[in-house]
């Protein structure tokens, strides 16, 4: 399972305690204030679980993290260094996992983890192992339009793995996964956290992850700045 | 730029349009009055083209000016883009159907001049193609900038469209150079001294700035205008309150 | 960084090379507006041989914007587009690469159709030459502009009537001169200059567009 | 029955009010594309002037087909269009309305804005009142066959590209008849044998395009 | 709650033991089989749960329910009926929620609400109720382009309790729902069943309505046809 991370290109930084730290965050959505002045930090092989109520601005947070969303105010630094000064490198660090899976519908399923791979400019070496870690073998062949909702978000799930990016950013992971692919999805977890990745995911399930830490956004917690 | 810096920020902008409005807009009414008497009933008919000369003092300015506002335009733009100048936004949003305007007269006055000199309303020529093309340009930039749900974020997309869509300046500017066409070459703003005599281009230049006073007085105003209005929003939004 | 680049036009073009048909539909939607013309007008040859080279041009043009609609609506709306912003190389690559494909499938094409259909008008060797160079060195500023175009309205409120609102006022120059070469050369004057400034166009539009598109893609990911 | 009709051409009659520009950006985009015409072919009155009608008229066709290609699209991707499969009335209704709102949208005030673009044409009275009458009576085919084209485009992925094609064969008598008609006044001849044509057109369009519809719209949902 | 279903629609008609029967149905995708020979029946006030896999054929058997998707072979009878006869009375008894929302974010949530419940020849009657049921009162004025996942998905499980059909059929109605939604979501589901209501729901968690029978779609049932 491990063998399609390059461990080294984010392990043996052994002396930085924490490898992402978020400082005084603030984020707006159509006039409205989502959270404002959040601040937490997250060290390698970390899992944090976003939760909070519908609207309570879990994507949103997703995606100012991953530079998507340009926020109202504060900072996130990788190792030290604010990820503004150099947003090419910060993006080839994160690997993305949106509310929509992100998946050409006239390829198949192993066109598009390899086409994705290239786009991060990686390798597409292990194929195999990502495809087999979400069962996806029998389906390797098939367009990725004749899936059904769950292989698809898999096949998403399966992108991630292959990345071998340091920060897994995921919105709603599980959602419509059958029992035995949310298994899949945390072995992948854990064995990227085991490796040193760190992962921020929202949910409204358990993530089944032990030593998982939580943040909650909500309205009361969002003003105040949540600590995790 | 100092001065450019001081006023970006809104609640700034707004205390000094305040005080400047209300003086500005009595001057402008003082000019354009004064202008048009001049234009009207001092300046001779020409020898040739009669009374209907003074479609220019009309034409000419408008033309200058709709051309100026997008000018205009592509540096708030630039500097809603560069510098994320909030007001930039605000002061696009209420330059643009100004420009449109007086780029709307230009065609206006242009096609009513041209009836009796050219014994058309409309030739398909450079010159008036590519000020159709300008006037397209401000439809587009006011139907971007509302295109959007987030105000914001028509404001961006029509600030990249300002600043690409400057390139016509100088095609409007140089068309009668590179093409040669009915339309009457520059005489006014050229290199050597200009072509008209001075009984004519003196108040044509009065009209020009007294014109040009009522652009700024109106781009200020809508400005303001603007600013109460996204206040307004800003605050709707706000109380709708915390999301369920 | 030019891996990138080549990864995303390998995978449009694998895209499109899955779905030939799409190619197919631009072509022949080039030929029924380019055949539409002389069926309102009449076949009275002098009229024709007259407008050809504008009626040839115009078509490409409203072939090329027709297929630009969904050039980066398609990615936006499967969410690979976040995956193109999220790439670790800049982004103004990317535009670049969408908008070489779309020229290499659209604009290319319609350069090596329009001489073909410049017969039907009785244009002469010399004039079909003419309009195969102008639109090789011209179709690839529609791409750029038009795909501008495209990415300004991609997150607005639909309409790929706004797209063209927006995208054919800033092709007039270059169809301007690109029509006007062939009749300039009808009026038996060299084609140099008409095709000097068709260059000046695009190399103006290849140094400006990709960077306005990125801007307008970075935005509409927000 | 006719509940629902009213129900889904108010509520799409809706979104356009939500959004009355893009009805603006359709009739901007046709003023442009009229422009682009004399653009590409110079500024002689007298061969403008013979081909007026043909411009109109094919303008306002590519304006129609332009805006018709999200017609199902938007239903599609949002899932509403389920919701109209598994309404509990005729499909064949919905389609009809569909169109319906197409045509108040766009080729009513396509109609209304040709004549006013014909004055910069030196088209006369007459001729305008002809324009204005043969748009009237045959945008509404164009909205029926576009839509048609744009429901079988929803659906499998290999018939896109064939259908696609069917939308503009499909227009050519409707264009025909209609920029014919505009050129037959001018040769001195009555208005009536073309309008009644384009009368008959339009009747065949609604008497066969709403059952075609809606089969290509059930078939999309599959 | 249950002041907006019209319960004299589908009660009252004690003498049929089933109100709904499927027998012998078989649908295929792509040239694949995905389930045959399937039967099963439904009775008044009762909720069946499909599960199973990814890919097992629960939204191919929901659309297949709904006439959406045309089976190989098969019928739907409803009380005795078979549905195909009357395609459009058998649309007037069922409310659907599918993979996408169905929602038009340039209108409000109250306006999508009253479309969706016109287009279904319904009157909008008791629009309070459907949106406080799924605490929507807030966002009711909201255009849905801008809400979070989680509150649009509300909104269409609105629509859906709001339709007063007789048979809901529900594609993972749980999916981006917070927990206190999820609970809004089963009270409006419980409501709906004791009103004398049917409901099936395909889902990979659990449900939490007491008494639910359940139907798992797989490779070993699918072919020899699953009783509930
Ligand atoms: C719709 C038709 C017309 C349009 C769109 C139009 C447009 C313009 C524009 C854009 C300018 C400013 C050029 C510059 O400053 O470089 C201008 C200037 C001028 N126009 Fe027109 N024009 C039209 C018709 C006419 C007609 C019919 C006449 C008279 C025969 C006329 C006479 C002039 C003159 C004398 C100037 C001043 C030139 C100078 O001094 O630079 N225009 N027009
Ligand atoms: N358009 C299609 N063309 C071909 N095959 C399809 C198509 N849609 C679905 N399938 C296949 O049909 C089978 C059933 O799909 P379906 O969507 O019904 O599964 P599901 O039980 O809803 O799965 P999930 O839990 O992932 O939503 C799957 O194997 C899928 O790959
Ligand atoms: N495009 C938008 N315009 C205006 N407001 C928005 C927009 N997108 C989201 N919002 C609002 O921002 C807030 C945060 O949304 P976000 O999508 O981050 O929530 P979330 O925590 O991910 O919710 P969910 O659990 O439902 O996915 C919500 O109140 C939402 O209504
Ligand atoms: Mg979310
Ligand atoms: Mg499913």
């Amino acid at each position: 399972m491990t063998a399609f991370f390059f461990a080294a290109c984010y392990h043996g930084a052994g002396m930085a305690p924490l490898f992402l730290e978020i400082e005084g965050l603030a984020c707006r959505r159509g006039g409205r204030r989502v959270f404002s002045s959040l601040s937490f930090g997250l060290a390698a092989g970390e899992l944090l679980a976003l939760t909070g109520r519908n609207g309570s601005g879990k994507t949103t947070l997703l995606r100012a993290l991953a530079g998507l969303v340009r926020p109202d105010a504060g900072t996130v630094r990788w190792q030290g260094a604010d990820v503004a000064r150099d947003i090419d490198a910060w993006h080839g660090r994160l690997a993305w996992l949106g509310h929509l899976d992100g998946l050409k519908g006239d390829l198949t399923v192993a066109e598009n983890l390899v086409v994705a791979q290239r786009l991060r400019g990686g390798r597409p070496d292990g194929l195999e192992g990502a495809l087999l870690a979400f069962d996806l073998g029998p389906l390797a062949a098939r367009q990725v339009r004749t899936l059904s909702a769950g292989q698809r978000r898999r096949t998403a799930l399966a992108r991630v793995a292959f990345s071998a990016a340091a920060l897994w950013l995921l919105d709603e992971p599980l959602n419509a996964l059958d029992t035995s692919a949310q298994q899949g999805f945390r072995s992948a977890l854990q064995a990227h956290l085991a490796a040193g990745g760190l992962a921020i995911a929202a949910t409204h399930a358990d993530l089944g992850v032990a030593g998982a830490r939580t943040l909650e956004l909500g309205s009361s917690l969002s003003h105040s700045g949540g600590g995790a | 730029m100092a001065d450019l810096h001081f006023l970006a920020n809104p609640a700034r902008f707004r205390r000094f349009s305040q005080r400047v409005l209300p003086g500005l807009g009595f001057a402008t009414v003082l000019m354009l009055c004064a202008c048009l008497y001049m234009a009207f009933f001092v300046a001779p008919a020409d020898y040739q083209q009669g009374q209907t000369v003074r479609i220019m003092f009309l034409h000419v300015p408008s033309a200058w000016l709709s051309m100026m506002g997008y000018a205009l335009l592509a540096g708030l733009g630039a500097s809603l883009l560069v510098w994320r100048h909030p007001l930039a936004a605000l002061m696009a949003r209420a330059a643009a159907p100004v420009g449109a305007s007086f780029a709307a007269v230009c065609l206006l006055t242009g096609s009513l001049w041209g009836r009796p000199m050219w014994g058309t309303y409309w030739v398909w020529d450079a010159r008036l193609t590519s000020m159709l093309l300008l006037f397209f340009l401000y439809l587009g930039h006011i139907a971007l900038s509302r295109a959007y749900d987030e105000p914001e974020r028509g404001d961006r997309a029509a600030a990249i469209l300002a600043l690409i869509g400057v390139i016509n300046l100088p095609i409007i500017k140089f068309s009668v150079d590179w093409w040669n066409t009915l339309h009457q070459p520059a005489s006014v703003t050229r290199l050597d001294a200009p072509a008209i005599h001075n009984s004519i281009l003196v108040p044509l230049l009065w009209m020009a700035v007294s014109l040009l006073f009522l652009f700024v007085f109106l781009v200020l105003l809508r400005t303001e205008t603007e600013i109460d209005r996204r206040r307004l929003e800003n605050a709707a939004a706000q109380e709708e309150g915390a999301p369920a | 960084m030019m891996g990138g680049f080549t990864a995303l036009l390998a995978r449009d073009l694998r895209l499109v090379w899955r779905q030939p048909g799409d190619v197919g539909v631009v072509l022949a939607f080039y030929v029924v507006a380019v055949v539409l013309f002389p069926l309102g007008i009449g076949p009275e040859t002098n009229v024709l041989q007259r407008i050809a080279a504008g009626v040839l041009w115009s078509a490409a043009l409203f072939a090329a914007l027709l297929s630009l609609e969904r050039l980066f609506a398609a990615d936006h709306e499967d969410g690979t587009l976040d995956l193109l912003l999220l790439a670790p190389w800049p982004l103004e690559l990317a535009a670049l690469a969408k908008c070489t494909s779309h020229w290499i499938v659209t604009g290319l094409p319609l350069s090596l159709l329009a001489p073909v259909l410049g017969v039907a008008f009785g244009l002469d060797g010399e004039s079909l030459l003419a309009l195969f160079a102008t639109l090789l060195i011209g179709t690839p500023t529609l791409s750029l502009i038009g795909g501008l175009a495209a990415a300004l309205t991609l997150g607005a409120r639909k309409s790929g009537a706004l797209l063209a609102l927006l995208a054919l006022p800033l092709c007039v120059p270059t169809l301007i001169f690109g029509a006007g070469a062939v009749e300039t050369l009808a009026a038996g004057e060299g084609l140099a200059t008409h095709l000097a400034i068709l260059g000046a166009l695009a190399l103006v539009a290849l140094g400006t567009t990709p960077w306005a598109i990125a801007a307008a893609l970075r935005q509409a990911g927000e």
